[in-house]
């Protein structure tokens, strides 16, 4: 069988079957990134102040800031007062 | 791949990638030696191209290990599988072996690939990235990490959606999603082993409380926000983002400790652990350190040096193994341990506590041949039938056993061992010429 | 000059050309002086585009090649080797990073990143256009090492060494092989005694007909440099010709009326001046010490093979390649450290080793019966420089008690002693029943698999005690008795004594007092005065002298399989030095230019490999370069008064050429 | 200065303890201890005394009747040098040091005479009753019930009890004065106010009855399950139990063992009953968990445990057996059962109330009544 | 106040290859900008590079020139450091008698992966000589 280079993709996915969890997976990824890219919209925040407002827990707000910093969407602005809690913004 | 490549002879197979294997493969290629070196990682390089800076010298590890690694990569002698496994070896006659090896799909073809990372920026999907121990995503078509070697893309196949956006993205049309195991049979005059070793697992230990506790982490993620390809840009703790300052080392975690099946000491914890307080130092000025030990064990070559600089640092060290782990609400955490000096029992506060995890071994290391078997000790290390005047010696005749496969050593050791390994292949195979 | 460059510059399949117009790039370079023909390409390294660049280097006989694409550590080697497919020299291709320093730096200002890489491909074109053939610099090397040291380190080398079919010629001053391993009995993780070791080794090294063991000898003057170095040895004679009869030997060991310490126990007993170290000893041939010798003749009359025409001799051997296995020394106490010296019984580690093996049924010292034995750890080792007795009371005026000031400044810890005291106790206690064994520790550190023998002896009933640097234990005499006392930091820093039969100094590892042999070929040694090896994780077993080698405790504190690894390391180092018959160098190298040189030896001071010396030039003095020694550092440059020193592929008008060319549109 | 004992090792050994050697001194025993804090820290420290064999510092040491032995020491000691094993061994080892006779140490450490001494006790009691026993009469009372103070009267036996609980008292009492010499006089210089000893008295009464610092002995895995430990609602039934039937029978014989039935909600058949049930689900209970060995505290036993356990636990069948045969008027049975149980009862009171395991209901409670007196005292000064 | 004319200083700067090259290849890896007028030359050890290149650079146009050295990473020896330094003080001696600002020179070690500390000090150092320039002119 000739395989079309540049779309072989088409072809493993005849063989392939993609589990419910990837694509759950993406879904949340995609949901997740959204909410917390509102958020800051609304100023910068720290990892805190993000929970509170999305209910997401801290550490999973730090993974996906830190994820989303790492792609180019985030990044990490001053520290606070107490030199403890960075606050993090929408990359310009 | 042609039929005949599927089945090559080499003078030497190597197994594990890591920097004993490497400097191992490389002995034996720089003295005219062909060498296979198969690697199960998507990188080779080991644990050691992961770390941030090394003691006692406190270089850089990267910058140690990428030129070693692009020496090997680079070596005509060499010849690299990653993504590979052995699945056994066969003893054929006195002086062959026949080993069956299996190359996984990466889905990319690794001579056309530049390493541009557009396909990563056009994949949408973001799994946990296990280089950085889940701190931060990958995508699933990703470069294994900054300076892997190859530094080649890969696709995580259980996490890819097959949208094929990687696929449109890549300007060499490299990836390739037809791509099947390889199989190949490969005979070779000598084996070295240089699997290494695996960290102990401290959710064996419930009492420490990781897993449960996030800012409960192990030292070797501690080794990663401390490295330059870090995944925070700074020290954070994983639970809330928070700057620690207040960290506390818990050695002998999974060492030293009969009741989790491993008595012996892993030689390394003590020093690492000493060298991150020393760095931590450096990074969070304002930040205390302890670290809670039963014996401090600076042996090497300017070790006790590099501890008498740590206690001149300010590093606390504090005699008592911690025994009890508490989280409190605000993520900080409480130790419990019995303060040996003072004779009492003590709590102490901490925001970010480190497990200095132990060595343990390889369970690879017993699985690769049918036709022989190989002698482990009672911790399943490969034993050293030899010790005294051929460390490198196993119970089969031919194959050798290079760093922490045979127990715990640090990185100048393991390179010694490698040096032994590889020293021994050569003269085994020119005598038995 | 070159003056057919050819010039690719590579899209990376967008990654270069996103960000930087390599049309313009093209056509900015492609009048450039030299410039014969200039391209771009999607992808420079790939097959087809290498093939090209063969075919076009071939048909219009290009001398220059440039390819400006990703970083150089990527692709080097690969455009390299394209050049050299096509017959052109590899130095005379240069390579632009456009990619890594321009197009990913500044993806951010497009107009910017390309002016930049217009620069950087003309200052590329600028080198080449200056451009030589270089040939690499090949030396013959002797497939020959000479192994200095026969312990075990050294011994386990040379074996190596004839294994993989190079000639050894192994070097041990003294007249028996084996080194510090023969004086120890069983010895940890096998049952077996170093004597059986060593003889194990011996077979093997007299087994090999490529192995010339030479004993009694030392090295005295070395000159050449790697692959060809001579090595002057001065054997001293043993005096005796061959074997005599065992009874006739022991008669006349007994007829010596000269009585002189033991070295080989440590001076715990006394040996005569003909002698051998145990009955077994390698060679088997006794010796006789001439120093101490009174030439009274009673040995003669009894053995017939005792020669005292004998006479040293000096021999000279060619080798490429040298391994230092010289070993250690056990640190001797100073006078008083612990009452070492003052009170009768308190004895270091290694004579406590010998005094278990020489022992029958009970163990003795001085005619006591031993039960009760304190060891005092980390003596000689983990000093603190200046740090005097901390407790101001006792001092060594009264003879009661001894001072312990550690006036040493050995820091480091000497790695192997806790493990060996441990299994010495264990041994010890397995041979001589009802043995109480009292540990005055620092923190015990029996690393790795070695913990195992610590629980051991811990479950055997032996004592542990422990303190820290600021107090340690003090060594007194009470009503005759002599006690250690301790602060014992796990009772709660509680003061607890013990009345010890004998006090065992556990003395750690120093480098050899004697090491003229260092000093003869100049290796440098670390702040703890072992041999400093290069790099510790990169050059573990390499000098900064090429060709030279070390390996074991001449390094730093070492246990047994640890020398042995090192011991292999250095050997297949070694080996690669000899291995071809021949050596191949980077031509990249300094080159003096004899004219405006006149010798002021700065050059010389700032080369870190000792490469430059001064040599005559007709009747002028100028500085040389070895070129199988000069690395191409470049150090000697700048020093230079009258700028005399090049180096190859960096000299001056190559490096003036390019900053003229990067610097081009800034006037 | 203290010396060095390594004989004193060997010694403990005879008490039950093992493998105490291989102790690195990390501290994890100490730390896992729910009872250790700041001001008794243990087991550890115990563990290190008994090692150097520090005679003086153990016998003035309060903390080895601290330990209630949950075994999470044990369970978390990476050298498996059974720390909690050891603490009992020296509380084995604190009861003969207190015991002046020097009884308790030869009945610890000699089986000969530890059977020997129970032999010798029996026979006493089966002489007494086969030279002074009452008329074996198989006349029933009205009730149907074995007139037991004809063949036994109970005045006669209360004499008995009397002068056993006399002994008893005097062994017991002359021992915690040598355990008091020993620990608040070992404390030199420090002057006890004589207030003190009655206002302190208050931790002496609550500890003995609620045995509360063993409710606080938990373990990781019961903690998670439990508000107290289970462990402790046995052992405390038990005690319970042993307490009552020991005042009922020194006390109040004449009430106790009477040859009338009462209903079964009478106070005397009911306070029997809830006594025999405690010991019988106490005794039950141990002796599974010894043979089990599923606990840590269970693990290892010496000699003495199993003896008491099988004294108290034949005790208890002959008192239940006694019961059953008088209300069901079988005067023979109910005649021999009586004998064996006293024969039972007698020796295992002499033995373990002043000279072995029973005597830490009483060195416990004083044990946290001496150490909150020098607590006390050091903090008044 | 009138726009300056270049908005960014011209460096040049004196990289290792096997030690500072390597990071600042990295710090374009990252897509850590820095300015596109910053040049780098590859030498094979930074205690190997001569003064009159420097002033070389400075008489073409340069205005600034910074050495990326080896620290003590160096494969050739430890006193690279030290060698290193003390081009930069003798070149600051003639930069002097040339009338040349010496803080138009600068150094730091920068190891094989320390990349951001190779974009911090060019941005730092393009900020000084953008000042000195504009307060010179």
């Amino acid at each position: 069988m000739e395989i079309e280079k540049g779309k072989t993709y088409k072809y493993l996915k005849e063989k392939r079957e993609i589990p419910e969890s990837v694509k759950e997976n993406l879904k949340n990824y995609t949901r997740i990134k959204r909410t917390i890219l509102d958020v800051l919209k609304e100023g910068d925040m720290t990892v805190g102040q993000i929970s509170e407002k999305t209910g997401l827990p801290r550490h999973d707000v730090l993974y996906y800031l830190m994820t989303l910093a790492k792609y180019g969407f985030v990044q990490t602005g001053g520290i606070d007062d107490m030199d403890e809690y960075f606050y993090y913004k929408i990359k310009a | 791949m042609t039929e005949e490549k599927k089945k090559a002879s080499y003078d030497a197979l190597v197994i594990g990638g890591g920097i004993a294997g490497g400097e191992a493969a490389l002995n034996m290629a720089n003295n005219g030696f062909t060498v296979l070196l198969i690697e199960k990682d998507l990188s080779i390089g080991g644990k050691m191209i992961h770390l941030s800076k090394v003691f006692p010298t406190l270089d850089c590890s990267a910058c140690i290990t990428t030129p070693k690694v692009s020496e090997i990569s680079r070596h005509p002698l060499i010849t690299i599988y990653t993504g590979s496994e052995v699945r056994n070896i066969n003893r054929l006659s006195d002086t062959l072996f026949e080993a069956d090896i299996i190359k996984h799909p990466r889905y990319v073809t690794e001579e056309d690939c530049t390493g541009c990372q557009l396909c990563e920026q056009a994949c949408p999907v973001v799994v946990s990235d296990q280089y950085q121990f889940g701190f931060v995503g990958r995508k699933a078509a990703y470069i294994p990490f900054s300076i892997a070697s190859p530094r080649v893309a890969a696709i995580d196949i259980e996490n890819c959606t097959l949208c094929g956006a990687c696929e449109k993205a890549c300007p060499t049309k490299c990836i390739d999603f037809t791509q099947q195991s390889i199989e190949y049979l490969v005979r070779v005059k000598t084996v070295i082993i240089a699997t290494g070793f695996n960290l102990f697992d401290p959710l064996k230990i419930p009492r420490f409380g990781y897993g449960r506790y996030k800012n409960v982490i192990t030292a070797m993620e501690m080794e990663r926000q401390l490295a330059p390809t870090r995944p925070f840009n700074t020290v954070l703790r994983p639970g809330d983002g928070k700057v620690p300052d207040r960290l506390a080392y818990v050695l002998c975690t999974g060492s030293r400790d009969v009741t989790i099946g491993n008595p012996i000491c892993s030689q390394i914890c003590c020093m690492y652990s000493i060298k991150q307080a020393q760095l931590l130092m450096g990074a969070l000025p304002m930040a205390d350190v302890t670290i809670y030990y039963i014996n401090i064990r600076s042996f090497g070559k300017g070790f006790e040096e590099f501890y008498d600089q740590a206690k001149g640092m300010g590093v606390n060290f504090v005699k008592g193994k911690i025994g009890l782990i508490s989280e409190k609400e605000n993520g900080n955490l409480i130790l419990r341990y019995e303060d040996v000096n003072a004779n009492t029992v003590k709590e102490a506060e901490h925001d970010l506590v480190i497990l200095a995890t132990g060595v343990v071994s390889n369970p690879d290391n017993a699985s690769f041949f049918t036709n022989n078997s190989l002698k482990l000790d009672p911790f399943s290390f490969i034993c050293q039938t030899d010790m005294l005047a051929s460390p490198a010696r196993t119970s089969i005749e031919g194959v050798f056993v290079a760093g922490t496969a045979s127990g715990p050593m640090d990185i100048p050791d393991s390179i010694l061992s490698a040096g032994a390994a590889s020293s021994e292949a050569m003269s085994y195979i020119i005598s038995k010429q | 000059m070159n003056s057919k460059i050819g010039v690719y510059i590579c899209h990376c399949g967008g990654n270069i050309s996103d960000y930087v117009n390599v049309e313009e790039v093209k056509s900015a370079i492609a009048d450039e002086e030299g410039v014969f023909l200039a391209k771009t390409t999607m992808f420079a390294c790939s097959d087809a585009t290498q093939k090209e660049m063969v075919e076009d280097i071939k048909t219009n006989e290009l001398d220059g090649l440039v390819v400006a694409s990703c970083s150089p550590k990527l692709h080097l080697v690969t455009f390299r080797a394209v050049a050299e497919r096509a017959e052109l020299n590899k130095y005379n291709y240069v390579h632009a990073n456009i990619r890594e320093q321009v197009s990913w730096a500044h993806s951010d200002d497009k107009a910017g990143a390309t002016a930049k890489a217009i620069q950087l491909v003309k200052s590329a074109i600028a080198k080449v256009r200056l451009a030589h053939s270089l040939d690499p610099i090949v030396i013959p090397s002797k497939k020959a090492v000479a192994v200095i040291g026969a312990g075990v380190a050294g011994m386990r080398a040379a074996i190596e060494l004839a294994d993989m079919d190079c000639p050894v010629t192994l070097i041990e001053r003294e007249h028996f092989v084996g080194g510090r391993v023969s004086q120890w009995d069983i010895l940890f993780t096998t049952n077996q005694t170093g004597k059986e070791l060593v003889t194990r080794l011996y077979d093997a090294i007299i087994s090999r007909e490529n192995i010339t063991l030479l004993t009694g000898a030392e090295v005295v003057a070395s000159s050449g440099s790697i692959g060809d170095y001579t090595l002057r040895v001065k054997t001293t004679p043993r005096y005796i010709n061959e074997m005599c009869d065992p009874g006739n030997l022991q008669k006349a060991i007994d007829a010596c009326p000269v009585e002189v310490p033991d070295e080989f126990n440590f001076n715990i007993t006394a040996r005569k001046a003909i002698y051998h170290n145990f009955p077994s000893e390698y060679p088997q041939y006794p010796v006789i010490d001439i120093k101490n010798c009174t030439r009274c003749g009673e040995c003669e009359k009894i053995c017939k093979s005792v020669d005292f025409s004998q006479e040293g001799k000096l021999v000279d051997i060619k080798v490429g390649s040298i391994l230092m296995a010289t070993g250690f020394d056990p640190y001797t106490p100073s006078d008083g450290e612990f009452g070492y010296g003052q009170f009768g019984n308190v004895i270091t580690l290694p004579q406590f080793k010998r005094l278990v093996d020489i022992n029958d049924a009970t163990l003795k010292y001085r005619g006591q019966v031993i039960k009760n034995i304190a060891y005092i750890y980390c003596v000689g080792s983990r000093q603190i420089e200046g740090s005097e007795s901390s407790t101001g009371e006792e001092t060594r005026g009264d003879g009661n008690i001894a001072s312990h000031d550690i006036s040493g400044d050995n820091r480091y810890c000497s790695r192997y002693c806790c493990t060996s005291v441990i299994h010495a106790a264990i041994e010890a206690s397995r041979k001589f029943h009802g043995l109480n064994n009292y540990h005055f520790t620092r923190g015990i550190r029996t690393y790795g698999k070695q913990e195992l023998l610590y629980s051991e002896s811990l479950k055997n009933g032996d004592i542990y005690l422990q303190s820290y640097e600021d107090d340690p234990p003090v060594v007194y005499l009470e009503n005759g008795d002599t006690m250690v006392k301790i602060n014992d930091i796990m009772t709660g820093r509680q003061e607890v004594s013990v009345k010890a039969d004998l006090v065992v100094l556990v003395t750690g590892m120093v480098p050899r007092a004697d090491n003229s042999v260092g000093s003869l070929f100049k290796i440098p040694k670390g702040r703890d005065n072992f041999f400093n090896e290069i790099h510790m994780k990169l050059r573990p077993v390499e000098t900064v002298i090429d060709g030279i080698t070390i390996a074991g405790a001449c390094q730093g504190p070492k246990n047994i399989t640890e020398s042995v690894s090192s011991a292999l390391s250095a050997a297949t180092k070694s080996f690669s030095y000899v291995s071809k018959g021949e050596l191949e160098l980077e031509p990249i190298i300094a080159v003096i230019d004899g004219d405006l040189c006149s010798w002021c030896g700065l050059c010389a001071e700032a080369c870190p490999f000792d490469a430059i010396s001064m040599v005559t030039k007709g009747t002028k003095e100028i500085a040389g370069i070895n070129n199988s020694i000069c690395k191409g550092c470049g150090m000697c440059l700048p020093v230079c008064p009258v700028n005399a020193i090049n180096l190859t592929a960096y000299s001056d008008r190559e490096l003036e050429s390019m900053i003229d060319a990067l610097a081009e549109q800034m006037k | 200065m203290a010396s060095i004992d390594t004989q004193f090792g060997n010694d403990l050994k005879k008490f039950g303890a093992i493998d105490f050697n291989a102790c690195y001194n990390c501290g994890t025993c100490t730390a896992v201890c729910s009872l250790s804090d700041e001001q008794n820290s243990f087991p550890r420290e115990m563990v290190r005394l008994s090692v150097l064999g520090l005679r003086d510092n153990i016998n003035a040491s309060l903390k080895p009747w601290l330990c209630y032995y949950c075994g999470q020491c044990t369970t978390h000691c990476p050298q498996d040098a059974k720390p909690a094993e050891l603490m009992m061994s020296l509380r084995r080892y604190l009861t003969s040091v207190y015991d002046w006779t020097g009884l308790g140490r030869k009945l610890y450490t000699s089986k000969v005479w530890e059977f020997g001494t129970i032999i010798f006790l029996s026979l006493i009691i089966l002489a007494l009753f086969v030279f002074f026993h009452g008329p074996m009469t198989t006349e029933l009372t009205d009730q149907g019930g074995v007139k037991l103070n004809t063949f036994a009267p109970w005045k006669q036996v209360e004499i008995g009890d009397w002068i056993m609980a006399g002994l008893l008292s005097f062994f017991l009492l002359s021992n915690i004065f040598n355990m008091y010499l020993k620990i608040v006089r070992k404390e030199r210089g420090l002057k006890i106010p004589l207030k003190l000893y009655f206002t302190e008295l208050y931790y002496l009464v609550i500890h003995f009855f609620t045995q509360k610092q063993f409710s606080k002995c938990d373990t990781l895995e019961t903690k998670k399950k439990f508000a107290f430990s289970s462990y402790w609602v046995i052992h405390w039934f038990l005690m319970s139990g042993y307490v009552i039937m020991f005042i009922m029978i020194v006390f109040f014989l004449g009430w106790f063992q009477t040859d009338n039935i009462y209903h079964w909600t009478h106070p005397q058949r009911f306070l029997g009953y809830y006594a025999t049930a405690g010991l019988t689900v106490g005794v039950i209970y141990f002796f599974i968990a010894r043979i089990r060995k599923k606990d840590e505290k269970s693990r290892h036993s010496h000699v003495t445990d199993w003896t008491f356990l099988v004294l108290l636990f034949i005790t208890t069948i002959t008192g239940i057996l006694v019961h059953i045969f008088r209300v069901n008027g079988m005067p023979y049975p109910t005649y021999y059962t009586y004998v064996i149980h006293l024969m039972v009862l007698f020796p295992m009171l002499m033995i373990e109330v002043p000279f072995s395991k029973w005597s830490h209901l009483a060195y416990r409670p004083f044990a946290i009544y001496f150490d909150r007196l020098v607590q006390a005292a050091k903090k008044s000064v | 106040m009138s726009l300056p004319e270049k908005r960014n200083a011209r460096i040049l700067v004196f990289s290792t290859e096997k030690i500072s090259d390597p990071a600042i290849d990295m710090a374009g890896l990252l897509k850590l900008h820095y300015p596109p007028t910053v040049y780098t030359i590859a030498v094979p050890c930074s205690s190997g590079i001569k003064p009159r290149w420097i002033i070389r650079a400075y008489e073409k146009g340069f205005d600034g020139v910074f050495i990326a050295a080896d620290g003590s990473d160096c494969t050739y020896g430890e006193t690279c450091t030290e060698k290193t330094g003390q081009i930069v003080s003798r070149t600051h001696q003639i930069m002097k008698e040339k009338k040349i600002d010496p803080a138009r020179l600068r150094m730091a070690a920068i190891c094989s992966v320390c990349s951001e500390a190779f974009v911090k000090q060019i941005k730092s150092f393009n900020q000084y000589l953008l000042q000195s320039l504009s307060t010179s002119s």
